[in-house]
C-alpha cells in the first residue's frame, strides 16, 4: 500500500501535520494580537519539535476593520519573527484560504513545508456593525444590516421552503454544544435538548439565541508539509486529497438562499463524495447553515458533524475556518477518522466556500 | 422632476467604536510612562533592548519578558523636517521628526524634536525628553511633550549607524 | 515540478486624482475587460480571479472582493483576496501566477485596484492609534529620515532625487494611462515647489490616484491559444520571489533592507541573471519617493551599493537619454499611485514592454525586464522576472 | 512600579465622511429614487436586476438599459427585528425584508413597517414609502421604508 492517498487535487501529497489554537474567550482583555499569537505558533512548532527554520513559507489571514486600523497583518508578524527574511504572504480572508495559498505553493515543489496562521477578535468592535462594511457600498451597506438579521433571512427562506423548520436549527444547536462539552477549546458547550432550546425568545425570527454563533477572540495555526517530510513530523498525517472554494454573486436578493451552489461545487472539485465520509467539520456560523452545508455536500446520516462544536461552539473570525481543517485533521491523526471534510466559509449568507477533504493512510 | 442633475455621489459616513487592549507587555511600558519613565524590554534570546514593545522580539519571535528602566536621553539617528500641516495634527509647522535612540536601547522611535531651530538638527545629536507637567502624565507616548537638545556633544556615527 | 506561464493580457484605467465617473464595481472591470479583451478571452474563459488592494479603509468596503465577485465574473469560481501593503499588486500578481505555475488553473484573472478618493489616503494610512505617539507625519515622514541616511551613507549630492522627479515625469509624458502629465517639469520646477518632508519636495513624492490594473496569467497551452487568436506575444514569468521582514528590529538595515537583498537573489537564481544592469532591457521598480530609485539600483544589484546614484545622475535609467537600463518608463509611482494597483502597474508595465506593446514608452527591442513592489515599512518585497522568450 | 498586573485599554473611533461616485447605473437607480421611481436594469437574458448593477450578478456581462418596476412587489423572505441596533434604518421594531418588484428577477433589501410579526409573511404584497420630494438626495434611503400594500399575492 502507498504511504500517500490518491489525490483529487494536486499532484503532490501535501498533509496537516500540526495544529493549535488559542483558548477560544468572548473578550481576551489582557493579551493584545502579537501577545494572542505568540503561544499559538509557538505550539505548532514546538508540538512537532521544529522550528520556523523548518518552514519555506509563511501564510496568515486576518482583516483589519476587526483590529480598527490598517496594516494590523504587520505587527502580527512579530510573532513568528520573520527573521532572516522570509517568503511570506497574507490574505484578508480567513485562515483556511491562507491554508490554500501554501498548498498552491507547496504543490510547485520548491519549498516541503509552510506555516499558516490567523487571528481574529470580535470583541474591540461591535462586530454587527463591522461586517455590515462587507456589504455592497451603495445598496446594502447604508443600511446596516447586521450578519444576525442576513442570516436570518436565509433562515426563513429555509422554512418557507419546507426543508427545514425551527426544531431543525435546535437540534443542531443541542447536538454541536453537546459535542463541544468534550472541546477543551470550546467557548459555548452545554447540555440542553431541543425542546428546551425552543423555549428561548427569538433573536430575530426565526433565529433563537442558540442558533448564533457566540463572540469569539482566538487565532490558530497549522503547519502543512509535502510528501516524506510529512512522514517525518506526523506519524499519520491528515493528506489534503482534495481543495477547493467558489464564491457567489453577492446581492443575496440575487441567490437562492436555501442552497449552496459554491459548496457543492468546491465539494465536487475536491472529490467530497468519491469516498465515505467519517467526520465533518462545517463552518456554519448559524445553525441552519449546517443543514443547506450538509446537503450542499451530500453528507449521509452516518457522518459525524461538527464532533468539535462547530463555529457554534467557538467562532473566531478569519480563524473558524482555519480551525475546521485543524479538528478534521486531528480526527485524523488520532485514527477517529480516515477521512473528513472540513469546510470554511466567508461573506454573508455563506457567499463563498471553501472544501477541504483529508485522508490518513 | 427630472430637469434635476443626475445624481453622481453619494455620502457614505462610517462610525466605528472600539476599546483596545494594549497587552501585557505595552501595559508595562505605558505604566512606565505615566510615571515619567521610559521602560524597555531584552529579548532572551538575543538580548537586545526593545523601546515601545507590543510584546514579542520581533527576530525571534518569543516574549520579551525582562524590564529594563532607559534614561531620559538618546541620540537622534535620523530625521527629517515636516513642512506640511497633517489632519489631526496640531504641531506648528516646520517641526523635526527624528528617530531617536534612547541610551541603553536597541531600537530607536519617532519623537518630535523642539527648542532648537529647524535648521540645525543633525545626525548623531544628543537629545533628552521633555515630560508634561507631573499630573498630567499618563500612560500614553503623549506624557514626552518632545525631545530637545541636552548639549552633549554629538555621538559618533559609528556608535548608531546600525540604528538609522 | 512548475509549469511555464505567461501574461496574455494586460489592461489598466487612466489613473487620475479621482475617477467621478464610475463606482468601485465600474473602475475594476475597466481594467479586468481590457486585459480579458488583449487575451482575446471573456469572463467564461477564466477559471479563478485573484484580486488584491491596500487597506479596506481606502474605499470603507471590508474585504471588496466579495462585493466585487459578480463585476468580476468570478460567480461560481474560486476568488482570493491579497493584501501585502504597498507590495500587495505584486504579491497579487505572483499569487495568480502560483495558480497557473502549479498546476492548478489554466487562466487567471488578477486585479488590483484603488479607489481612494472614496476617502483621503493620507487619513486611511495614519489613522492615530491609540497608545502610540501623537506625531503623524504620513508616509513620507516614514520614508523622508530613511532617505537621509541614504544620502549619508552614500555621500549623494542633494539633487540626485529631483533628477528621478523630473525623469520619470517625462517619462510619463509617453504613457496615456498615466496620472501626472508635467510637460512643463524641470528640475527648477521640482526645486521649487514646496519641501514636503525635508529631504523631499512635493514633486518628489507620489501622487495619490484612483486606478486599477489588471493581467490575464495563462498556462503554455493558454498561451499558444490566446496568441493564435489575437495575433499579440505573450510576457513569459522567468521568475518570481517575495520576501518579508519585520518592521523595526535592532539593527535592521532600512536602506538597503536584506528582505530586498534576499528576494532579489532568490529570483534572480530563478531566472538566471548575473549582471542585472546587463541581462535587463529595462525594469519597473517601486519609486514613490524619488531617492528610491537609487536606493534600489543598490539594492537590486544594478550597481554596487552606494554607486546607485551615479548611475541615475549618468542618465543611464532615462529613456529620454537613452540610457541603457531604462527605469520606470511608463512613470512609475511618481506619475500614477492607486496604491493597491501601483504594484501590479509595476508588473504589467514590465509584461508590456517585452511583449512589445508599450507604445510610446517602448524600449527599443525589450527582451527582459523586472517588475517590483515594496510596502509596509520597507519590509515586504514581491518581484518577477518577464521575458519575450519562452523559459 | 504600582500594579505591575495592570492592563491599559482605550478606546479608538474609526470614522470616516466617505462620498462615493457612484457611475451611470448606480447612479441612474439612485437618480430614480430621488425622482420617486424604483428602476431596474437588463441583464444576461433578459433578467430584469433590481437594484441594478453594471453588471449581470451572475455571468458579469455588461446590463442593458434602465427599466422601471413595481412600485409594489412581493416580499421573498423577512424577519422580524424586535430590538433594532443603533445604526438601523427604523427606531422601532420592524421586519427586514426582501421584495422582489413587480417585473423584476432579484430582489431588493429593506426595512418593513409592520404591527408585528404577524403581519409579516414570505409572499405578502407591499410597497415602498418614500421620504418626502424634498427629503429625497439619491440614498437607498430615499425610501423611507415598505409597509403592506393590502392586496392578496
Amino acid at each position: 500500500m502507498s504511504r500517500f492517498p490518491e489525490l483529487t487535487s494536486g499532484s503532490r501529497p501535501v498533509g496537516v501535520v500540526s495544529f493549535a489554537q488559542y483558548d477560544n474567550v468572548r473578550r481576551e482583555g489582557a493579551h493584545n494580537e502579537v501577545e494572542m499569537l505568540m503561544p499559538v505558533v509557538a505550539e505548532v512548532f514546538g508540538s512537532i519539535g521544529i522550528t520556523k527554520d523548518d518552514v519555506g513559507f509563511i501564510c496568515s489571514g486576518s482583516t483589519d476593520y476587526l483590529v480598527g486600523g490598517p496594516f494590523s497583518f504587520v505587527t502580527a508578524l512579530d510573532a513568528v519573527g520573520v527573521w532572516p527574511p522570509r517568503a511570506e504572504s497574507h490574505v484578508e480572508m480567513d485562515g483556511a484560504w491562507a491554508l490554500y495559498e501554501a498548498w498552491v505553493l507547496l504543490q510547485e515543489g520548491e519549498i516541503d513545508a509552510a506555516l499558516v496562521y490567523c487571528f481574529g477578535r470580535s470583541s474591540p468592535g461591535d462586530l454587527s456593525e463591522i461586517l455590515a462594511l462587507q456589504l455592497d457600498p451603495y445598496y446594502l451597506a447604508p443600511l446596516w444590516p447586521d450578519p444576525t438579521s442576513l442570516a436570518a433571512l436565509q433562515a426563513q427562506a429555509l422554512i418557507d421552503s419546507g426543508k427545514a423548520t425551527e426544531a431543525d436549527f435546535a437540534a443542531v444547536a443541542s447536538r454541536s454544544r453537546r459535542a463541544a462539552l468534550s472541546n477543551p477549546k470550546a467557548q459555548v458547550a452545554y447540555d440542553r435538548t431541543t425542546e428546551e432550546l425552543l423555549a428561548e425568545d427569538y433573536e430575530v425570527t426565526p433565529l433563537r439565541r442558540h442558533a448564533l454563533p457566540p463572540l469569539t477572540d482566538g487565532a490558530a495555526a497549522v503547519v502543512l508539509a509535502a510528501g516524506e517530510k510529512a512522514y517525518e513530523w506526523c506519524e499519520r498525517p491528515a493528506f489534503i486529497t482534495g481543495i477547493d472554494h467558489r464564491i457567489e454573486t453577492h446581492s443575496i436578493g440575487a441567490r437562492d438562499l436555501t442552497v449552496s451552489p459554491s459548496t457543492t461545487l468546491a465539494g465536487e472539485k475536491a472529490g467530497v463524495g468519491h469516498k465515505g465520509v467519517d467526520v465533518a467539520e462545517l463552518h456554519a456560523p448559524y445553525a441552519h447553515q449546517e443543514l443547506i452545508l450538509a446537503e450542499a455536500l451530500a453528507l449521509d446520516e452516518g457522518v459525524s458533524r461538527n464532533p468539535s462544536g462547530g463555529a457554534l461552539a467557538a467562532n473566531p473570525m478569519m480563524s473558524a475556518g482555519l480551525i475546521r481543517i485543524g479538528e478534521s485533521a486531528k480526527a485524523i491523526w488520532s485514527g477517529q477518522a480516515g477521512r473528513a471534510v472540513a469546510h470554511a466559509t466567508s461573506g454573508p449568507c455563506l457567499q463563498q466556500n471553501l472544501v477541504c477533504v483529508l485522508e490518513g493512510v | 422632476m427630472s430637469e434635476r442633475e443626475p445624481v453622481t455621489m453619494m455620502a457614505a459616513p462610517i462610525h466605528l467604536d472600539y476599546v483596545f487592549t494594549a497587552g501585557v507587555a505595552q501595559s508595562k511600558n505605558l505604566h512606565g510612562l505615566e510615571e515619567g519613565k521610559f521602560i524597555g524590554q531584552r529579548c532572551p534570546k538575543c538580548k537586545k533592548v526593545y523601546t515601545l514593545s507590543r510584546g514579542s522580539c520581533p527576530t525571534d519571535g518569543v516574549p520579551t519578558d525582562e524590564i529594563v528602566e532607559l534614561p531620559n536621553t538618546g541620540t537622534v539617528t535620523t530625521y527629517c523636517v515636516v513642512n506640511v500641516p497633517f489632519a489631526g495634527q496640531s504641531i506648528e509647522i516646520p517641526y523635526i521628526c527624528a528617530q531617536i535612540l534612547l541610551d541603553g536601547a536597541n531600537l530607536s522611535f519617532m519623537g518630535l524634536i523642539q527648542e532648537m531651530p529647524t535648521d540645525e538638527v543633525r545626525m548623531g545629536m544628543r537629545v533628552e525628553a521633555v515630560w508634561v507637567e507631573p499630573d498630567e502624565l499618563g500612560p500614553t507616548m503623549a506624557s514626552v511633550k518632545y525631545f530637545r537638545p541636552n548639549g552633549e556633544p554629538d555621538a559618533d556615527y559609528e556608535t548608531y549607524k546600525e540604528y538609522l | 515540478m512548475s509549469e511555464r506561464c505567461a501574461v496574455i493580457g494586460v489592461g489598466q484605467t487612466v489613473a487620475k486624482a479621482k475617477r467621478e465617473d464610475v463606482s468601485i464595481a465600474g473602475l475594476v472591470r475597466e481594467a479586468a475587460l481590457a486585459a480579458l479583451d488583449d487575451a482575446g478571452l471573456t469572463f467564461a474563459d477564466i477559471d479563478a480571479v485573484v484580486i488584491g488592494k491596500a487597506p479596506d479603509m481606502f474605499e470603507g468596503v471590508m474585504m471588496p472582493e466579495l462585493y466585487l465577485a459578480p463585476a468580476l465574473g468570478a460567480v461560481g469560481k474560486p476568488m482570493f483576496r491579497v493584501h501585502t501593503a504597498g507590495s500587495v499588486g505584486g504579491s497579487t500578481a505572483i499569487v495568480a501566477a502560483h495558480l497557473v505555475a502549479s498546476g492548478v488553473h489554466e487562466r487567471v484573472l488578477t486585479v488590483a485596484f484603488e479607489k481612494q478618493s472614496d476617502s483621503d489616503a493620507m487619513w486611511a494610512l495614519s489613522v492615530p492609534q491609540p497608545f502610540s505617539a501623537p506625531l503623524l507625519a504620513g508616509a513620507g515622514g516614514y520614508f523622508a529620515p530613511i532617505i537621509r541616511a541614504y544620502m549619508h551613507r552614500s555621500g549623494a549630492p542633494g539633487d540626485v532625487g529631483m533628477m528621478v522627479a523630473v525623469k520619470d515625469r517625462l517619462h510619463a509624458l509617453k504613457n496615456p494611462y498615466a496620472h501626472l502629465h508635467l510637460p512643463d517639469i524641470s528640475l527648477k520646477m521640482v526645486e521649487e515647489s514646496i519641501m514636503l518632508w525635508d529631504p523631499l519636495h512635493y514633486l518628489e513624492s507620489c501622487p495619490s490616484s484612483d486606478g486599477a490594473a489588471a493581467m490575464v496569467i495563462g498556462s503554455e497551452r493558454a498561451v499558444g491559444a490566446a496568441t493564435a487568436e489575437t495575433g499579440r506575444p505573450p510576457a513569459w514569468i522567468h521568475g518570481m520571489a517575495m520576501r518579508s521582514e519585520p518592521t523595526m528590529f535592532a539593527g535592521r538595515d532600512q536602506v538597503n533592507p536584506q528582505a530586498s537583498r534576499d528576494c532579489a537573489a532568490d529570483l534572480y537564481r530563478q531566472a538566471g541573471i548575473t549582471n542585472p544592469r546587463k541581462d535587463f532591457d529595462m525594469a519597473e521598480v517601486y519609486v514613490p519617493f524619488s531617492w528610491y530609485e537609487p536606493m534600489w539600483l543598490e539594492s537590486l544589484g544594478f550597481c554596487d551599493e552606494g554607486d546607485g546614484w551615479k548611475l541615475t545622475q549618468s542618465g543611464a535609467t532615462s529613456m529620454i537619454e537613452n540610457g541603457d537600463i531604462p527605469w520606470n518608463c511608463s512613470g512609475g509611482v511618481l506619475s500614477s499611485n492607486p496604491i493597491g494597483a501601483s504594484g501590479m502597474l509595476r508588473f504589467l508595465e514590465s509584461a508590456l514592454q517585452v511583449r512589445g506593446l508599450a507604445g510610446e514608452h517602448q524600449v527599443a527591442d525589450a527582451r527582459r525586464a523586472l517588475g517590483q513592489a515594496y510596502g509596509g515599512g520597507s519590509q515586504f518585497f514581491a518581484m518577477w522576472v518577464v521575458g519575450a522568450e519562452r523559459p | 512600579m504600582a500594579d505591575q498586573a495592570e492592563i491599559y485599554t482605550a478606546d479608538h473611533v474609526l470614522e470616516y465622511p466617505y462620498l462615493r461616485s457612484v457611475g451611470p447605473v448606480v447612479g441612474a437607480f439612485l437618480t430614480g429614487l430621488r425622482d420617486g421611481k424604483v428602476l431596474g436594469t437588463k441583464g444576461t437574458g433578459g433578467r430584469v436586476i433590481v437594484p441594478p448593477t453594471e453588471y449581470d450578478p451572475e455571468t458579469g456581462e455588461e446590463t442593458a438599459g434602465m427599466v422601471e418596476v413595481g412600485p409594489e412587489g412581493t416580499v421573498t423572505t423577512w424577519t422580524w427585528v424586535a430590538r433594532p441596533r443603533p445604526k438601523h434604518p427604523l427606531p422601532e421594531p420592524f421586519a427586514w425584508v426582501l421584495v422582489r418588484f413587480d417585473g423584476a428577477d432579484t430582489s431588493f433589501l429593506h426595512v418593513l413597517k409592520a404591527s408585528g410579526p404577524e403581519a409579516v409573511a414570505s409572499g405578502m404584497r407591499v410597497r415602498p414609502e418614500f421620504r418626502t420630494e424634498g427629503e429625497r438626495v439619491g440614498h437607498v434611503k430615499d425610501i423611507s421604508h415598505f409597509v403592506a400594500a393590502g392586496g392578496a399575492p
